[in-house]
């Protein structure tokens, strides 16, 4: 039988990261990163997958968790004034004025709950005042928009609708739901293992990989490099990765998954 | 309630209705016999005509009602008449724009073409005459349908819709070119890598 | 005019509007300069202040609205309906105060901020009539721009939008400091996976 579990909302990944800051009662300047993203990869591994657009953009602050995660590993990056940098300080700000926003929406809550205690009147104009009400005047307020320039404008909706809408997208029938679990690709990636020893992990990715799929591929990867299955190398920041298998793929099946 | 907190709670109550209100209401709301808001009342309305106030407030068989003394008739008369700064914003024109190519239309149709609520441009832009309402559209919840007015053919000094600038189809076959085209610049270099 | 009448005349102004009035209307009407106006508008409220009145005048951006004094809530909501509240969840105040604090601001920019897609409660702000467009950025794709109302000012009582609660340097010092402590218990709440 299974268990009825219910999880915590979270408004989103930033509202999360700060709830496990809280909870794990950690410097914001100096995030634990290993055991956060650890418990934010289980929130989300636990959340409804229904909701394919809530759960990418949970995704995606899980890829920057990882990536932050094996930037430490590596030697301190360092700027052009000589100092090392932290790979954590962009994510540090960004909770930062998260946080102030959400402190600040408490305040506003507080001033509406003050606010509330008034009412207004309707307007109550007497007849005699309100017979003097005045015409709008359309020559003026039309001022020089001419038929031409209302024209323009409409080209510009349409043309700015048009870049709205994904043509190859909008024209599938339907769009099928998509499963991506880190357990499924796991065993796809196994299989690649088998045949391949030495690749680029772009050369791995399906043609039509979706974003979650690409994004789960590469929890998957850095999984396994934690767990001493490959190794990787990448010459610049925007090179490709360059993947060696260095312990039997076959083993792969006993990794326990953090799901 | 002391007495002078009984005068502003009901100097509360007759601005905010506006209306007249009948003794019996007032009473009750303050939980006071009928005799004790009277002589309130009674009080109140001497303070405002004694201090010759922009308000007064008055007496129609048993019921009470706030309304403008007659003294600023004149001067709120100019309220009326000063002209409003009205200003055709971006959204309006925008809004407007929609409704001239597009009518008869709906607000959710407006609001599908511009992705966000437009409840307040089209309003605006029915205050002012530049659009109306058309009727009703035959479908689920009857929604309204707006369109041009004739001082919109007017203003822009126009016979009939007919004369608004054409837009072609070749134009919209351009905007949707460009669109794919971009994209296919985008996968392309998706596929690259994976190459 | 004498001070007196001028006082009266704002009062009468403001009864019969209803609404909020501008200052430069208030004074254009009256033929007097904005800032006799404003003198005479303020000695008005302290009046009505002062007195312990059941009117108050409170002011929004450079605009005057009469409204009831919020003691008298109680008594009032037995006899008129009350005000339309509208019940803000989490998500849109959140997103209200990244409007109200960083506008005009664009969507995507509200999106970076709190890190999900802001789409809807953009829309339900507007739709509510807390926030507005304000036209467009002179920028590729020309995205729309937000803004705070005239309602979201009297929906949270702040006068002007420089009196919405200061995010002052110490704040942001406090919340720094605060990550650099260990945090308050209060802080924790258990959030834990229920059973």
């Amino acid at each position: 039988m299974g268990i009825n579990v219910k999880l915590q909302v979270f408004e989103g990944p930033l509202d999360l990261l700060l709830h496990l800051i809280d909870k794990n009662k950690v410097n914001i300047y100096d995030i634990p990163i290993v055991t956060i993203t650890e418990q934010y990869l289980d929130y989300v591994n636990q959340m409804d997958k229904e909701d394919l657009n809530v759960v990418s953009e949970f995704l995606v602050m899980a890829a920057t968790l990882l990536d932050i995660k094996s930037k430490m590993l590596l030697p301190k990056e360092v700027n052009e004034e000589g100092e090392e940098e932290d790979p954590r300080a962009e994510l540090v700000e960004k909770l930062l004025e998260y946080k102030l926003f959400k402190h600040m929406s408490y305040e506003l809550k507080d001033r509406q709950m003050d606010a509330e205690g008034s009412f207004y009147k309707l307007p109550t104009i007497p007849k005699e005042v309100a017979a003097y009400k005045p015409e709008v005047n359309l020559q003026e307020l039309v001022g020089d928009v001419t038929l031409v320039r209302l024209n323009e404008i409409f080209e510009e909706v349409l043309r700015r609708q048009e870049e709205k809408i994904d043509p190859i997208r909008s024209k599938f029938g339907k769009i099928e739901r998509e499963e991506v679990s880190m357990a499924e690709k796991l065993v796809q990636v196994q299989d690649y293992l088998r045949k391949n020893k030495r690749f680029c992990f772009r050369e791995m990715l399906s043609k039509n990989s979706s974003k979650v799929s690409v994004i789960v591929t590469f929890l998957v990867i850095l999984e396994l490099i934690k767990t001493g299955f490959v190794q990787v190398e990448q010459e610049r920041s925007d090179a490709d990765i360059d993947i060696t298998v260095v312990k039997d793929p076959e083993l792969i099946g006993e990794l326990e998954l953090e799901e | 309630m002391n007495t002078d907190r009984i005068e502003a709670a009901i100097e509360a109550i007759l601005f905010t209705m506006g209306e007249s209100v009948p003794l019996e209401k007032i009473a009750a709301a303050l939980e006071i016999e009928e005799e004790e808001a009277l002589a309130a009342i009674h009080r109140l309305m001497k303070h405002y005509e004694s201090e010759e106030r922009g308000i007064r407030i008055i007496e129609l068989e048993d019921s009470f009602q706030m309304c403008t003394s007659k003294d600023f008739y004149e001067t709120l008369i100019k309220v009326a008449k000063a002209p409003k700064k009205q200003v055709l914003t971006d959204v309006l024109l925008e809004t407007l724009s929609i409704i001239a190519y597009k009518q008869p239309i709906t607000k959710m149709e407006i609001e599908k073409i511009r992705g966000v609520s437009s409840d307040r441009a089209v309003s605006k832009l029915v205050e002012y005459g530049l659009c109306k309402e058309l009727g009703r559209l035959d479908a689920p919840g009857r929604p309204l349908l707006f369109g041009t007015t004739e001082d919109f053919l007017r203003t822009f000094g126009v016979q009939s819709l007919e004369e608004l600038p054409v837009i072609s189809e070749d134009l919209v076959e351009q905007f949707k070119d460009e669109a794919e085209m971009e994209l296919d610049e985008e996968l392309e270099q998706d596929v690259e890598v994976q190459v």
